[in-house]
């Protein structure tokens, strides 16, 4: 199995940990990845919330430069995620629309890859129970809450690989990797990543309302496959704790660092150290790292 | 050389406006035949269709054109006009300038150009019609009811009081259907069940009423008058002469299931009635989860039974029986609200269907008539109702509104506060009350029983603790509000039952696009199917509650005892008909025709030579011809015809259209 | 595959004088010698002492059935000599209830194809006296010199791609069957190419062969499915197809005459090979038999059914392009 | 403005044509809203907007144009969809909102949201920039920008000193293809724009954030 | 090739084949004439709700009304073409719509083949159209023909099997 690796700009600053351990895992499972050459950023929300045909074009770079490669893209970030599937979206049915975004590339788009995410490839084409078999370490006791945030599932029409409104693909991995998995009633609630920045006031309100669930569904840690989701939920977590006067202390983990400890990777290579919820603790407690 | 007279119509300004009568009038005049041409300007009034009359009689003519709107509207209207004047019905064509001209094309130029077109195909085909007679057939006095529920009784009861016979055919076990498993009914909340009972009971006592349950209907043939139904009676494995209905069976049988008709909430055994006051009081055993069955081991019921009534090899019986009349009358399922993953139907157990409530609260039903929510036996405080779950969501499928909600939703308000002094929240997008006695029941539950209406489509049901949160927007605050409920009601929608079009395919029916069946008209025939003979009863048409049920079962039932006290009918002699002088007799019209009205006959003919030979041509059967004419495709010499619609027909249109 | 026709005239009268003499039938519908030795004539023989006349050579390329039309009405038994392909043809008239099978009585020819007389005459051999099966090839002697012909060269086209070397209906036969097998497989190469013209280039093909048609009804006269009691080229009203000759109205009479044969033709090519002008009038029939078996999934669209092609269907398999 | 009479005989054929034009933009049929209310029943931040993402729908269907374009709820939008998700009639809301964005920042409507606007500046420019995201010299050119020098200063050390944001911008070798990108993205745009106006004044600040 | 000069094939492409067939000119004032063959139970009833819906669409066609498609002879569409039809609309119930159950069953089966045969003696494909339009279908009624006298407007007037004096 090989894929268009398409790591994107977080995976390459805040999120470096995230993208070592995706290289892990798929090495572990037989999932080749090609990077894609030159890529560039997928122009994330600000693309699109400022010109539709940019928010096309950027990553419509990208997706010719694969479909050169004759490879299927996989991003592990939602964000990238959505944006190329949106993309392919769009322009699938639309010659017209197609043609204009490949004068804007300066390159031939032909809409013939498909665009996954990391989580995709790895519950639904590897699939739980070959994740399971390479397992060494399992994550017993761990109890986790799935979080899959906005752009892994919505717009159902664009995305559709895993239920809208409560997916259970992330479940299924973490139940494979023998953690536990509480049902919670905010896995697809939205952080407000976009606006981290410039209304902090609001992304702390949603990250709080998360957290908020997740720790009253009785979860010992986050799992999410973002890391707009993971900077959000890790490093703005002092913060709301700071603005709602309460303590969480939930270590955000993406899931392909749980994958590695169950793999039996080292944890020290695994990127804990940059997390902002220091998860080592936690680790130690449950006796798995 | 004919005498044809064009009449067009002005339709007020519905065709006027668009097309240029004068113009029509003109062109007509020159067409070939046409000797008479005048405009009316509504040819379909008394007035209008007096002027046609008179012009045939004072301009002696022997065919009619009217041009005005689809013969679908008025070809019958006006067969009886030229009829009236003494004319065949059949020498009469339509040119259809409304709906196909007037309406749809705004240029007047050329609206007018092709109305002239379509007056002329009327004008050449007119020319080809021939006077045509009615035959007439015999009429089997019987009617099928197919469904057991309100609507299927009261038809069935009221073609028995006119002293007809009548067969209900259902295919569960007891007939009583959707209503028997309702508490109270809106707007009087009488309860269901003494309402319902009484007409259970006189259906099964009626001398002229049949009751077929656990049936199903597998075949129709025929036509009106005479359609002959295959019944597959499915096993029952009780020999119903002989059971009494005392039950012990039942209490002795170890095998427990969720019950259908407590929704899941109950429990039935594998040898059941589906509810106490099933008609006919005699079990069914289920063979699926039947331990016998299964094992070949048990038969404690058997063993049990005073009666020796149980028939464990009993087998499915197929049944003919030739009706005159059939009626359907089968009903809805109420829609299963699982592609509402933000509402947590089926995710959390404290989330319930309108129809799960009526058992709930039901005095018969799984709790004995106890709100009591599933999850932990709670009797809920605050309780969220939300409306239109389904109905009025395109993205769910369903774009039509359901009907019977806001009613039965006010109901569950009402009887929330009365029995337990639940507080209601009922979320709502328009509370629609258009029956009599309605709008003051809502009146009730807003005033009397302090139901909270919030307007507005709840986003999302979670569980916070013990409680579900819902989720909406308050749409006349424009505040985003939260409720904390202890039970989340779904007034989900109503739709087809799943086999509603392979049964409308069995009949040869139409159903739209929501698989309920088609009336024949929307407003004029709305207990008639396009099939002659098939009557509508119910919601199997469209949502509807019970009183409107109720009233359109006694019209299918009067359109049904009208058709059965005809002794012949007469039958549209537009109908197959074979030129046996240049039939070669080769027969393959024959498997073509759906209704087997098509067959070989053996004719003497005299040929050159003074010798009388003996071939074989095709001849049709005219009261089983319904007039499709896909015979008359396969046939290569062109004996086999349509009349109404044969070959010089519509080669006469074609060339006049292409003119 | 080694079948010579001429090896079984001379059983082939001693059968027929039989059935007369023993009145099985009172006819007989075979060959006679016709204007020279590559163009055998239709016989009917009624009386014994006519059966010397028959003959049986590898020319008898047409089919004899049609004539059996001509005595559906009278009593008795009519006799037959039938190839392969000749016996679909029969089976035509059967199915069509326009023969009935007690009436006629058949004498199936095997046969290892038939020699294209119009390509033999070309040679120079002068009138045939003898034709020898080398396997691969007929050697054909003539008064004037003899020539060893290639089948693939000489036989007939449909000959070539035949599945029905024996027939399929006989009440006796002369000689053992032959092997059944096709010598090339059945190609519609020739129709593939047309398709894939551009239409104007389809339409200026077709009206250089329409416009030449000068409506003799050879085709139709010949054809086993053309066996109307009444044909509709001939029904005044409604005149579906109008008699003048003009383009258009040849266009729609063969429109219509292969329309009318779709489904049901037997791929005899009696058409094509009487017609006077030439017209590639199986090109038609091709095209019917390539798409009914693309569509239908009817690998054998020219073998007679009880129900026609297009007086059937399947609900859910049929191709469905018309949402 | 809020307590005036909203006159709708005077909003005419141009509020039908923003109506129109908004629906044709975002590919969804604005009319099909029936007020339901899910949508902003369902948004995390509608809580903090000034009309519901509801009534944001209702203004484009009346054709209140400057109501919608001024309205903070365009730029607080965090384009999660969850409105487009559980719209009862498919209508596509969060593409709605892309829509009436990029159309206010077009024309030149001052942003209700000064923060969120310069934060899609900041990051589109390290884009066209260095043909990635470049979040230390974005968060930098951001502060700038809003005066927000102080805050998130604690998260932004810790960040570096865990090598989650680097002193230096990745560049790519096609980072002038990128740029490229953008210009011919505003060239169509400035041409489609003008098309639209047909001779009205194009009054409004630069079309692009990089310039 | 550039991108520029495929975006310009394709969008050639889409307004449809005007490759041979428009050599000729069509003469001036020339409109498409399309001849409808509509069941009376689901295409007419169709073509009606078109109308008492108000839908609009080019007023090019004109609609023969027959029982069923079963009854749609494709010698009667050859014949349209011969008499000077442009186009023609062969329509009928969806399968397993059919009033007479199995009449359009026959019909898919007839024309399946003889759209086939028609184009191969040269008339352009796009002028026969069959298509399934239900009686609660107005709108695709409407959209069918406007999308067919399009279709055929590109074309220009048939002349291939049309009857010349």
């Amino acid at each position: 199995m090989k894929y268009a690796y398409y790591p994107g700009c977080s995976l390459h600053s805040t999120a470096t940990e995230y993208e070592e351990t995706t290289r892990t895992v798929c090495a572990t499972l037989g999932v080749e990845l090609a990077e894609i050459p030159d890529w560039n950023c997928c122009g994330a929300t600000s693309a699109h919330a400022t010109n539709h045909l940019l928010s096309l074009a950027l990553p419509a770079r990208d997706l010719a430069k694969a479909e050169q490669m004759g490879l299927d893209v996989v991003a592990p970030c939602a964000a990238c995620y959505n944006r190329m599937a949106q993309t392919i979206h769009e322009t699938k049915d639309n010659e017209v629309l197609r043609h204009k975004v490949s004068q804007v590339i300066g390159a031939e788009y032909q809409g013939t890859v498909k665009a996954k995410s990391l989580l995709e490839v790895l519950a639904a084409d590897i699939g739980p129970k070959v994740v399971e078999a390479k397992v060494q370490k399992p994550l017993k006791g761990l109890k986790v809450a799935a979080y899959y945030g906005c752009l892994l599932v919505r717009p159902p029409a664009v995305t559709g690989w895993d239920d809208a409104e409560n997916p259970q693909s992330m479940e299924r991995l973490m139940t494979a990797l023998g953690a536990e998995t509480v049902d919670w009633s905010h896995k697809t609630e939205c952080c407000g990543a976009s606006l981290t920045i410039s209304r902090t006031d609001i992304v702390a309100k949603l990250t709080h309302d998360i957290l908020d669930a997740a720790k009253a569904a009785g979860a010992d840690a986050i799992v999410c496959a973002c890391p707009m989701c993971q900077a959000n939920l890790d490093g703005r977590q002092g913060l709301v704790e700071k603005t709602y006067k309460t303590q969480y202390h939930l270590p955000v983990f993406y899931f392909t660092q749980l994958m590695s400890l169950a793999f039996g990777k080292e944890p020290y290579k695994l990127g804990f150290a940059r997390h902002s919820i220091d998860p080592r603790e936690l680790l130690h407690s449950k006796e798995i790292a | 050389m004919r005498r044809v007279g064009v009449f067009v119509c002005w339709c007020g300004s519905n065709i006027a406006g668009m097309v240029d009568i004068e113009q029509v009038k003109a062109a007509a005049a020159k067409m070939p035949n046409v000797v008479y041409v005048e405009d009316n300007k509504y040819t379909c009034s008394e007035p209008g269709q007096a002027a046609i009359q008179k012009a045939i009689k004072e301009q002696n003519l022997d065919r009619v054109v009217v041009a005005a709107c689809s013969p679908r509207m008025h070809e019958n209207t006006f067969r009886r006009t030229v009829s009236g004047a003494g004319l065949n019905a059949y020498l009469l064509e339509i040119a259809n300038i409304r709906e196909h001209c007037s309406w749809v094309h705004p240029d007047k130029a050329a609206g007018t150009k092709k109305a002239v077109d379509l007056v002329r195909r009327a004008v050449y085909k007119v020319a080809k019609n021939v006077p045509l007679q009615r035959a007439s057939i015999d009429v089997t006095k019987k009617a099928l009811v197919i469904g057991g529920g309100i609507a299927g009784i009261q038809a069935a009861l009221d073609i028995a009081d006119a002293g007809q016979p009548v067969v209900i055919v259902e295919k569960t076990p007891s007939i009583g259907g959707h209503m028997a498993q309702l508490d109270k009914t809106f707007p009087t909340l009488d309860c269901s069940a003494c309402i319902l009972t009484p007409k259970m009971v006189d259906a099964a006592q009626n001398q002229n009423i049949t009751l077929m349950t656990w049936s199903e209907v597998e075949k129709v043939e025929g036509y009106i008058g005479n359609f002959t139904v295959t019944i597959r009676k499915k096993a029952r494995h009780i020999d119903t002469t002989k059971c009494t209905g005392c039950g012990i069976c039942w209490s002795k049988c170890p095998a427990k299931l969720p019950s259908e008709f407590d929704l899941g909430l109950g429990q039935r055994k594998a040898i059941y009635v589906p509810f106490p006051q099933a008609i006919p009081n005699k079990p069914v055993i289920d063979e699926k989860n039947c331990i016998y069955f299964k094992t070949g081991k048990c038969k404690a019921c058997q063993i049990f039974c005073p009666a020796g009534a149980i028939a464990f090899d009993q087998k499915d019986e197929l049944i003919e029986e030739k009706f005159g009349a059939i009626i359907v009358a089968t009903g809805y399922e109420q829609w299963d609200p699982s592609p509402y993953g933000e509402y947590g139907y089926g995710r959390y157990k404290d989330v319930i269907t309108g129809l799960e409530f009526e058992r709930l609260v039901n005095a018969s039903g799984p709790t004995e008539g106890k709100i009591k929510r599933p999850s932990d036996g709670k009797i809920p405080k605050d309780v969220v109702i939300i409306q239109c779950v389904g109905s009025r969501d395109e993205a769910k499928g369903i774009p039509y509104c359901s009907k019977t909600c806001c009613m039965y939703s006010a109901k569950h308000a009402i009887l929330l506060d009365e029995k337990i002094h639940a507080h209601p929240y009922v979320f709502y997008m328009d509370v629609r009350t258009p029956g009599k006695g309605y709008e003051e029941f809502y009146k009730r539950a807003t005033e009397e029983h302090h139901a909270t209406y919030i307007r507005g489509r709840v986003s999302k049901v979670y569980q916070k603790g013990d409680k579900l949160v819902c989720l909406g927007e308050d749409t006349l605050l424009g505040k985003k509000v939260a409720v904390e409920a202890d039970m989340v009601i779904l007034a989900s929608a109503m739709v087809h039952q799943p086999a509603a079009s392979k049964l409308a395919q069995t009949l040869g029916i139409s159903y739209d696009q929501n698989h309920f069946y088609t009336e024949a008209h929307a407003k004029l025939r709305p207990v008639e199917t396009n099939t002659a003979g098939i009557f509508l009863a119910g919601a199997c048409q469209g949502p509807k509650d019970i009183p409107e049920t109720v009233a359109q079962a006694s019209a299918a039932a009067s359109k049904a005892i009208g058709l059965l006290s005809k002794a012949k009918l007469e039958t549209e002699p537009l109908v197959a008909q074979v030129n046996e002088g240049i039939c070669s007799g080769c027969l393959w019209c024959k498997p073509i025709c759906p209704y087997k009205a098509i067959d070989g006959k053996v004719i003497k003919e005299r040929i050159a030579g003074g010798k009388t030979i003996e071939r074989t041509v095709a001849s049709v059967n005219a009261s089983l011809c319904q007039g499709c004419g896909a015979c008359t495709v396969a046939c290569r010499t062109g004996a086999m015809n349509v009349l109404g619609f044969t070959n010089e027909h519509i080669l006469a249109e074609v060339d006049a259209l292409c003119l | 595959m080694s079948a010579i026709f001429t090896d079984h005239q001379a059983a082939l009268r001693d059968e027929v004088r039989k059935l007369l003499t023993d009145g099985t039938i009172k006819g007989f519908i075979g060959y006679a010698r016709g204007r020279d030795s590559y163009h055998p004539a239709p016989a009917i023989v009624t009386r014994p002492d006519q059966v010397d006349g028959l003959i049986l050579d590898q020319f008898c390329i047409f089919g004899l059935t049609k004539y059996l039309l001509d005595y559906i009405f009278e009593d008795g038994k009519m006799g037959i000599v039938a190839k392969g392909c000749d016996s679909l043809a029969l089976q035509r008239l059967i199915t069509d209830h326009r023969v009935s099978r007690d009436k006629v009585h058949v004498i199936g020819l095997p046969c290892a194809g038939v020699i294209n007389a119009e390509k033999v005459a070309q040679l120079g051999l002068g009138n045939v006296q003898k034709v020898t099966d080398k396997g691969a090839s007929f050697l054909v002697e003539g008064d004037k010199g003899s020539r060893e012909l290639a089948k693939t060269e000489y036989l007939w086209d449909k000959c070539l791609w035949c599945e029905h070397h024996n027939p399929a209906v006989a009440d006796s036969k002369l000689g053992p069957e032959v092997e059944n097998v096709a010598m090339k497989p059945r190609d519609y190469s020739d129709i593939e190419a047309m398709e894939n013209l551009p239409p104007a280039e389809k339409a200026a093909y077709w009206t250089r062969q329409f416009s030449r048609c000068i409506r003799c009804y050879a085709c139709r006269n010949v054809c086993p499915a053309c066996n109307c009691r009444e044909c509709v080229f001939d029904i005044a009203d409604p005149r579906w197809v109008g008699n003048t000759v003009k383009l258009s109205e040849q266009q729609m009479f063969h429109f219509t005459r292969a329309w009318h044969v779709a489904g049901r033709c037997v791929d005899c090519g009696e058409c094509e090979r009487v017609c006077p002008m030439e017209l590639p009038l199986m090109k038609l029939q091709h095209k019917l038999q390539k798409d009914i078996v693309k569509l239908f999934g009817n690998p054998k669209p020219f073998e007679p059914s009880e129900v026609e092609v297009l007086g059937q269907f399947r609900a859910t398999e049929d191709p469905e392009e018309f949402m | 403005m809020e307590m005036e009479v909203l006159n709708l005989t005077a909003v005419g054929p141009a509020g039908a044509a923003f109506a129109a034009q908004v629906g044709a933009e975002a590919g969804t049929d604005v009319f099909s809203c029936y007020q339901c209310g899910k949508c902003s029943a369902g948004c995390p931040i509608s809580y903090a907007m000034d009309y519901q993402p509801r009534q944001i729908m209702r203004l484009v269907q009346l054709g209140l144009k400057d109501e919608a374009l001024k309205s903070s709820t365009i730029w607080l939008c965090a384009s999660c969809a969850t409105c487009t998700t559980r719209c009862p009639r498919e209508v596509e809301i969060a593409t709605v909102m892309d829509t009436l964005r990029a159309m206010a920042r077009r024309e030149g409507y001052p942003y209700k949201e000064r923060n969120i606007a310069a934060f899609h500046r900041a990051f589109l420019n390290a884009v066209a920039g260095g043909g990635r995201a470049y979040e230390l010299g974005m968060i930098l050119s951001y502060k700038m920008a809003t005066f927000e020098l102080i805050k998130d200063i604690d998260l932004g050390l810790t960040w570096l000193r865990q090598g989650k944001l680097k002193f230096f911008p990745e560049r790519i070798h096609g980072a002038a293809a990128v740029r490229d990108i953008f210009d011919k993205v505003r060239e169509i745009e400035r041409k489609e724009v003008a098309a639209q106006r047909e001779g009205r004044p194009v009054a409004h600040e630069g079309t692009e954030g990089h310039s | 090739m550039s991108v520029n000069e495929k975006a310009a094939q394709a969008a050639g492409a889409a307004t449809g084949p005007s490759t041979v067939a428009a050599a000729t000119p069509a003469p001036e004032g020339w409109e498409p004439k399309i001849i409808g063959f509509a069941c009376n139970w689901c295409t007419y009833a169709g073509a009606d709700l078109a109308g008492t819906s108000r839908i609009q669409y080019p007023p090019n066609i004109r609609v023969i009304r027959v029982p069923c498609s079963g009854r749609i002879n494709p010698q009667f569409v050859v014949r349209a073409f011969q008499r000077g039809a442009d186009g023609v609309l062969v329509a009928g119930c969806h399968p397993g719509d059919c009033h007479y159950s199995t009449g359009n069953y026959f019909a898919r089966r007839r024309y399946l083949l003889a759209t086939r045969f028609i184009e191969y003696l040269g008339v352009e494909p796009e002028r026969l159209e069959v298509r399934w339009i239900s009686g609660s279908e107005g709108q695709k009624f409407a959209d069918t023909v406007r999308e067919l006298t399009e279709k055929i407007r590109a074309l220009g007037p048939q002349r291939r099997l049309r009857e010349t004096l």
